[in-house]
């Protein structure tokens, strides 16, 4: 199945054109998005920071290129650090909070840095940034320009096939079980031990520097980048995506993320009343497919079976 | 010393006061029955423990220090661990994986563990739960989902995860409730054998034929307080726990 | 009269009431006693609809009610208690008992009810005004058995009356219940304190991991060395 | 009903747009004896800014079907047909872009964007793939864009000289208010207002911006009524807020002057004010059903028949960008049949050497100082006064002019919002 | 001191409007544990639908207020009907339902009554009330006054009836609700219908005074979520206090300071509230 996939998005540039590639890049770093988002959702909890963690990346790479001519490696873990860096200062008082408590504290750190990106000219002000040259490779005669989408579309497979390998690695390594754990049983997870507030801050931080390295494949796909790409609308999207392809298997939510927005994409005849369709498909699919497309696909066998959770005895919080 | 003792433990709701001056402790190596009727304030007390709740007032003691602020994981990780009533359990999982889930929290091993273990403490680990699975009686259904167990299983997986988690002190929450007479023996057998290996056994339960055979100390609530306290046989002679138990005749 | 008939009843895989076969006249107070996790409140949810059985069936004054929703339940004359009193806690102590008479149209017959409560608990009608939350354990239980009496009920369930309150209290309940059977009511009664119910009861049965283990008139099961080697393993 | 009328032609615009797109997925449709030639709308049709996307490209397809009537554009004695593809880039940047490669793959020869944050995307593109694009923001001009260019509306240009007749005709005028919604229009404007005040002896007694989610305008009205102004400048704003900003002003008893590019509502604004207070409002807009307007808006092939057909088209849909889409074609349009060439570096070239009619008359290219590039056609601009109710033109300024002697001023007002070229991020 | 009265007011009638907003949303998360994304687009459909019949009809403004609520209310009984009642326990699938439902409402409200957000509604009662140097239009004190009626009415039939009553019961204890002979179905029903004319009331009276245009709804949701973490999620009581402590301040951050910086005021204010009490201010820390 990864085989296949693989084959098939490094056959895009050759089968379509560039407008397919383009639009493979976004679904791509997408994908890291939302496999991303899955760690925090792996422990119980929605978040609407992500896509404004994903701006920090984007920002911090617009400002290393423009004021520091940094290169592409070194935008891109900068990006990753000041993203997580800022989600472990914010993971401190968001991380009191549990359900939806949490998910409107995060809409609201968010937001509000996002507002201070508009209101401060040193990121750009309302206009943001633009003008973010492409990186420019030349390994000793051999030159790599990815303002070629072609090109640029196999530098960010690349980038985000690395960060899905290491999110891999990462569910199926002790982390990943300890959140799994989290989330299946907060409260039996505490009483053998596991800090589970602290546990879901490192998923937090850890989901931030992949949204960080989004953020930053983002910012030099499109050259862009601008206040308004981090509005609450994107972080509803991520979610959407994440439920509609379903969160139990690490598959779900990237066919999810790629069926929905290819659905999107595909809708373009509607023209005006595209939303409405798609509000439409949304409706349906969770009226028919309520557990997400990831069952109905029935990948489940792979791993982690069944869906039925025990209710929760008692919990710290509450929510 | 005691291992864990519990000084003017109160706990009120609102204007329900549930624990009410609750005061006694547990000598190590001892299975320690905690009884009482139907809303005594037994779940409370539990939760008072293992720090599900902060006292209102009060203080908790384990080994002498002084635990009442610490949350319920950090008491966790100094051996006060507890089960639940009903079953709580992972239930997608196999009854292996439960087993390996309750040594998540160690934290000895190096930091490169949280992305690849090592096979060195992998084994280790897998060596550790097949031992408790031994133990338990669980070796057969390794492979098992948690949740195709029979009830009495599950009980008992619930005990293997809180045993994985290396407890020192093991509160367990009604743990014979819905078990049949056979199942119970060998969960007394087990937690006799538990009390053998050193650990400390604080039991609430229900089932007064079952707590009568297996504690050796006995403290009785009533109303949020401590009736009594004393072997199986003062507490099964003491008039004010029968009435307790079957009420007062009106 | 209510009569099970080979009841049972599973929380997914795990079976709560085993084959489960009982009847009880009208007109009387009866029991079911047993220990915690037992069965006993399952059976009560199940009477009232709240919980459907894998097998089996409950017959209400001859006829099958095992389908019926808890609205079309009430409405046959079956009011419940619930274990835990589950009054409302922001509904002032005149809501929660009106709320009792839900599927009541006759408003006069209604208002004589409430009447008949408020002088029956003199400390209800004193508290009439307060939310159900500031209320001491034992006047919410009254609150409680009150606002299942506001449904005009034939037959009333009522799961661990006794539980948490004082002797005294304990006492009274048995006064209220006695009082609610003297008004032509049946009640059934599901309790761990077997005293209490037994002495109330006229007819009993002990139930043992989701089964019936003994059953028969209470007045014999009070002596009975099983009961209590089954509560205190003396 | 009206309604039930409108509703049905929009139903019939859709079933075209449908058909058109469709054509498009074809290959070759057997037409008539007329080549085609593609331009592309590439405007946000879905959301909240489809406000200035949709009415943009329905007037970008009315312009089309008049100019293939009347046999469309003529290229070296070759006639073209024009047909309009749009893309919803729902004004986010992955979404332009990929727009813009669409339209390259479909070899659309002209692109037109509102500007902002969709071009900001587009800048690195449209060099390597020289995609000719026109902008109605200016402020998107930058010295590395070579493609780009902002042909029609050279917004805020006119502010200035509306603030040098509102001092002619009242000199007694001494202080201003401004308010903006808090975006790089709005910021831009404002900065262009305020050295148009400075330069003309006003003083600025408050200033401030408002969030694009603002819903109710009454506070910042009050706050700015606190400074009690003799001029209040809303710039720039969606009409539908200018609309509610004018009524609050009334409301709470403002008596000056009202300053406002568009004054778009204006019918709305007298039946909620009077025609009395709405004297004397300046605006840089005629409106096209004025019976003048063919000749004050002299660069554009029968504006007046224009606008009809658009509101027999699409009723009530009418806003500035129904004719500033088709304004960037008529540039365009001019450029090709002089050029006699879609290729854009001949093109690009020739309309440099010979800078077309812009709307409303002879024009150069410009904007060297402020944006670093000179490709902002500017050219005369009209002021407008509201007589009686309805707007009038009564003076026609010369932009660049007035900027070549407040220069000084415009560029430490600009400089205040980091929008010089060398302050731009 | 003018300034100042004319600021009170005007954070009256923001709090009085956002109250009216936000009591129907916290009705419903009461009721149904919902988080109903699309009620900014049920206060866009109040203010359409009072320009449809009360404008573009000629009815007249009262006749559209009341044609607003009537079809809010009839399209809120309807989303639970439909949709919502399939998912009772299924939270994020009622979510995404919502969200799907705000994308319809929005798409159609732009395809039938286009795109330019031109369309007017006159008040009711035209004028300015002028005392010495102030200004206040008569409209604003309407809403004040019928957001106050319509609470207070509100308040009366959760209080009095058996209606209110069922409902409340149902918010707080579902199966003894159940126990009562309550229908959960129905009463789910009832409370998303009440739930959506109180945002389609709030939308109605709005019309006059704010923009009309499907996107309308995304500030008032955004405002409202904040509102209802403020006051604690779920409690009516939390919820106006919330409303009117959040939108004085934000009044007042706005008129001395400017909007954004009151938006972003608005979010750490929140943020403040949550830290020192997660539960908000009247939210009850959930038992176990």
């Amino acid at each position: 199945m990864t085989t296949t996939l693989a084959i098939a998005a490094c056959a895009v540039p050759f089968v379509a054109g560039d407008y397919y590639t383009s639009f493979a890049t976004e679904i791509a770093i997408t994908v890291l998005m939302l496999s991303s988002y899955r760690i925090v959702v792996l422990t119980g909890e929605w978040s609407f920071a992500h896509v404004v963690l994903q701006g920090a990346g984007a920002y911090t790479a617009a400002i290393m290129v423009k004021d520091h001519g940094a290169s592409f490696p070194i935008s891109l873990v900068a990006g990753s650090i000041v993203a997580a860096a800022i989600a472990a200062v914010l993971s401190m008082p968001l991380l009191k909070m549990r359900g939806f408590y949490f998910l409107m504290g995060t809409f609201a750190a968010a937001e509000a840095i996002r507002l201070l990106w508009r209101k401060f000219t040193y990121f750009g002000g309302t206009r943001g940034f633009s003008g973010i040259s492409a990186p420019y490779f030349d390994f000793g005669g051999v030159q790599i320009d990815f303002g070629r989408s072609a090109n640029y579309y196999f530098l960010t497979l690349a980038v985000v096939a690395a960060c899905l390998v290491l999110l891999w690695r990462l569910e199926r390594s002790r982390l990943g079980k300890v959140w799994k754990t989290i989330e299946q049983q907060d409260v039996l997870a505490q009483s053998v031990g596991i800090d589970t507030r602290r546990y879901r801050r490192i998923a937090f931080v850890i989901a931030a520097a992949f949204a960080g390295i989004a953020g930053v494949l983002l910012a030099y796909a499109f050259g862009s980048v601008t206040p308004n790409r981090f509005s609450l609308n994107f972080a509803l999207y991520l979610m959407i995506w994440a439920i509609v392809g379903g969160t139990r298997t690490f598959f779900g939510v990237i066919v999810g993320g790629i069926v929905l927005m290819a659905f999107d994409e595909s809708l373009r005849f509607a023209e005006q009343l595209r939303p409405g369709v798609y509000g439409v498909i949304l409706i349906l699919v969770m009226l028919f497919w309520p557990q997400g497309l990831e069952r109905l696909i029935g990948w489940t066998g792979l791993y982690g079976r069944g869906v039925s959770k025990a209710a929760p005895v008692s919990s710290e919080g509450g929510a | 010393m005691p291992i864990l003792s519990l000084h003017e433990v109160t706990k009120a709701f609102g204007g329900l006061v549930a624990v009410n001056r609750a005061t006694f402790s547990v000598e190590p190596g001892s299975i320690h029955g905690l009884i009482g009727p139907n809303g005594a304030g037994k779940t409370t007390l539990f939760s008072l423990i293992t720090g599900f709740y902060r006292p209102t007032m009060g203080r908790v003691e384990l080994d002498g220090e002084d635990i009442t602020r610490l949350s319920t994981s950090a008491r966790a990780r100094k051996g006060l661990v507890r089960t639940f009533q009903g079953t709580v359990l992972f239930s997608d999982l196999t009854v292996e994986e439960n087993i390996a889930n309750g040594m998540l929290a160690e934290s000895s091993s190096p930091w490169t563990d949280w992305l690849f273990e090592s096979p060195a403490s992998r084994s280790s680990r897998q060596e550790r739960a097949a031992a408790i699975m031994d133990y338990a009686r669980l070796s057969d259904l390794r492979n098992v989902g948690a949740k195709d167990l029979s009830h009495g299983q599950q009980r008992v997986l619930g005990i293997a995860i809180a045993l994985a988690a290396k407890p020192r002190l093991l509160l367990l929450d009604e743990p014979f409730t819905g078990m049949t007479a056979s199942e119970k023996n060998r969960l007394a057998e087990m937690l006799r054998r538990i009390r053998e290996d050193g650990a400390t056994i604080v039991l609430v339960e229900h089932d007064m034929r079952t707590v009568m055979r297996l504690c050796d100390v006995i403290t009785v609530l009533n109303f949020g307080s401590v009736l009594t306290e004393g072997t199986p046989e003062q507490v099964r002679r003491h008039p004010e726990v029968m009435a307790a138990y079957l009420g007062s005749a009106a | 009269m209510i009569e099970l008939r080979n009841l049972s009843v599973h929380y997914g895989r795990a079976i709560a009431v085993n084959d489960v076969s009982l009847s009880f006249p009208s007109g009387t107070v009866n029991c079911i006693i047993g220990s915690n996790g037992a069965g006993k409140s399952t059976i009560l949810r199940t009477i009232s609809g709240l919980v459907r059985p894998s097998s089996g069936q409950i017959v209400f004054e001859g006829e099958p009610i095992q389908n019926l929703t808890p609205k079309q339940i009430v409405e046959r004359g079956i009011a419940h208690v619930p274990e835990g009193r589950h009054v409302f806690p922001e509904l002032t102590v005149e809501e929660n008992l009106k709320i009792g008479a839900y599927l009541r149209a006759d408003a006069a017959a209604v208002k004589r009810d409430f009447d008949a409560i408020c002088g029956a608990f003199p400390r209800l009608a004193e508290r009439r005004k307060q939310f159900a939350n500031t209320l001491s354990g034992g006047e919410q239980q009254m609150l409680a058995i009150g606002r299942a009496i506001m449904a005009a009920p034939r037959l009333v369930l009522m799961d661990e009356p006794s539980m948490g309150l004082s002797p005294v209290m304990v006492a009274t309940m048995g006064d209220i219940i006695r009082s609610i059977n003297a008004e032509g009511r049946s009640v059934l009664l599901v309790e761990q304190n077997a005293n209490v119910a037994l002495s109330l009861s006229e007819d009993a049965a002990v139930l043992e991991q989701g089964r019936i283990s003994l059953a028969g008139k209470a007045a014999l099961m009070k002596d009975d060395e099983h009961v209590r080697v089954a509560y205190i393993g003396v | 009903m009206s309604r039930i009328n409108l509703h049905l032609t929009r139903r019939q615009a859709l079933v075209g747009a449908v058909a058109t797109t469709s054509a498009l997925a074809m290959p070759s449709v057997l037409r008539a004896a007329n080549k085609i030639v593609k331009v592309g709308a590439l405007a946000p049709l879905t959301g909240d800014l489809a406000l200035w996307g949709i009415p943009a490209k329905n007037g970008a397809e009315v312009w089309a079907n008049q100019v293939n009537k009347t046999g469309g554009i003529n290229v070296k004695g070759e006639r073209y047909d024009v047909q309009v593809v749009s893309f919803d880039g729902a004004y986010v940047a992955e979404k332009t872009l990929q727009g813009a490669r669409a339209f390259v793959d479909q070899d659309v020869k002209y692109t037109m964007v509102i500007g902002g944050d969709d071009w900001s995307a587009l800048q690195d593109f449209s060099n390597r793939n020289k995609m000719l694009t026109s902008t109605l923001y200016v402020s998107d001009l930058n010295p590395t864009s070579k493609y780009l260019l902002a042909p029609v509306e050279v917004h805020p240009f006119y502010f200035g000289l509306g603030v040098e007749y509102l001092r002619k005709v009242e000199p007694n005028l001494k202080t201003a208010a401004l308010c903006a919604q808090d975006d790089i229009t709005g910021r831009t404007s404002l900065a262009y207002w305020r050295a148009g005040f400075d330069a003309h002896g006003f003083e600025i007694v408050s200033d401030a911006y408002f969030d694009n989610s603002t819903t109710d305008f009454a506070p910042i009205v009050s706050s700015m009524l606190q400074a009690k102004p003799d001029t209040v400048c809303i710039d720039t704003t969606y009409p539908s807020v200018a609309l509610l900003l004018v009524e609050q002003l009334f409301t709470q008893g403002y008596k000056g002057r009202i300053l406002h590019a568009g004054l778009e509502l204006l019918p709305d604004m007298v039946a909620r004010t009077s025609k009395e207070f709405m004297e004397g409002s300046i605006a840089f807009f005629p409106r096209f059903d004025d019976p003048n307007i063919n000749a004050s808006a002299n660069g554009f092939s029968d504006a007046a028949g224009f606008y009809k057909q658009f509101e027999k088209q699409f009723p009530k849909q009418w806003n500035n960008t129904s004719w500033e889409f088709p304004g960037c074609l008529e540039v365009w349009k001019q450029g090709v049949e002089t050029a006699g060439t879609f290729e854009p570096d001949d093109l690009l070239a020739s309309l440099k050497a010979n800078p077309p009619k812009h709307i409303f008359g002879a024009a150069r290219w410009w904007g060297k100082e402020l944006f670093g590039i000179d490709n902002a056609l500017v050219g005369n601009w009209p002021i407008v006064a509201v007589k009686n109710g309805s707007v009038e033109i009564v003076e026609i300024g010369d932009q660049a002019a007035w900027f070549e002697a407040h220069k000084a001023i415009v560029e430490k007002r600009f400089r205040e919002e980091k929008l010089m070229p060398d302050q731009k991020r | 001191m003018q300034f100042l009265v004319e600021t009170v007011l005007n954070s009256a009638m923001a709090s009085a409007s956002t109250a009216l907003v936000v009591v129907g949303l916290a009705l419903i998360f009461g009721v149904m544990r919902i988080e109903n994304f699309a009620h900014g687009e049920l206060y866009m459909v109040g203010a359409y639908a009072t320009w449809l019949f009360g404008t573009s009809f000629g009815a007249g403004y009262w006749v559209g207020f009341a044609a607003a609520i009537l079809v809010t209310a009839v399209l809120g009984a309807a989303i639970e009907i439909l949709l919502l009642r399939r998912l009772r326990n299924n939270p994020m699938g009622a979510l995404i339902v919502t969200i799907g439902v705000l994308l319809i409402l929005q798409t159609g409200a732009a395809w039938f009554f286009g795109i330019n957000s031109n369309l007017l509604v006159d008040a009711p009662v035209s004028g300015v009330l002028s005392l010495g140097g102030f200004n206040m239009p008569w409209h604003r004190i309407v809403v004040i006054a019928a957001a106050v009626l319509i609470l207070t009415a509100l308040t009366v039939i959760l209080r009095t009836t058996k209606f209110g009553w069922a409902l409340r019961a149902v918010a707080q204890d579902k199966d003894a609700a159940n126990l009562q002979g309550i229908s959960i179905g129905r009463i789910s029903m009832s409370a998303m219908a009440l739930s959506a004319a109180l945002a389609g009331a709030a939308g109605s009276l709005m019309a006059p005074i704010v923009r009309i245009s499907p996107f309308m709804g995304q500030p008032v949701i955004i405002t409202a979520f904040i509102v209802i973490i403020l006051g604690g999620i779920g409690s009516m009581e939390g919820a106006i206090v919330a409303a009117v402590i959040y939108s004085t301040f934000f009044t007042f951050v706005s008129v001395y300071f400017d909007t954004t910086i009151a938006n972003v005021a608005g979010l750490c204010l929140m943020l403040a509230v949550l830290i020192v009490k997660p539960s908000g201010l009247m939210g009850k820390a959930q038992k176990v």
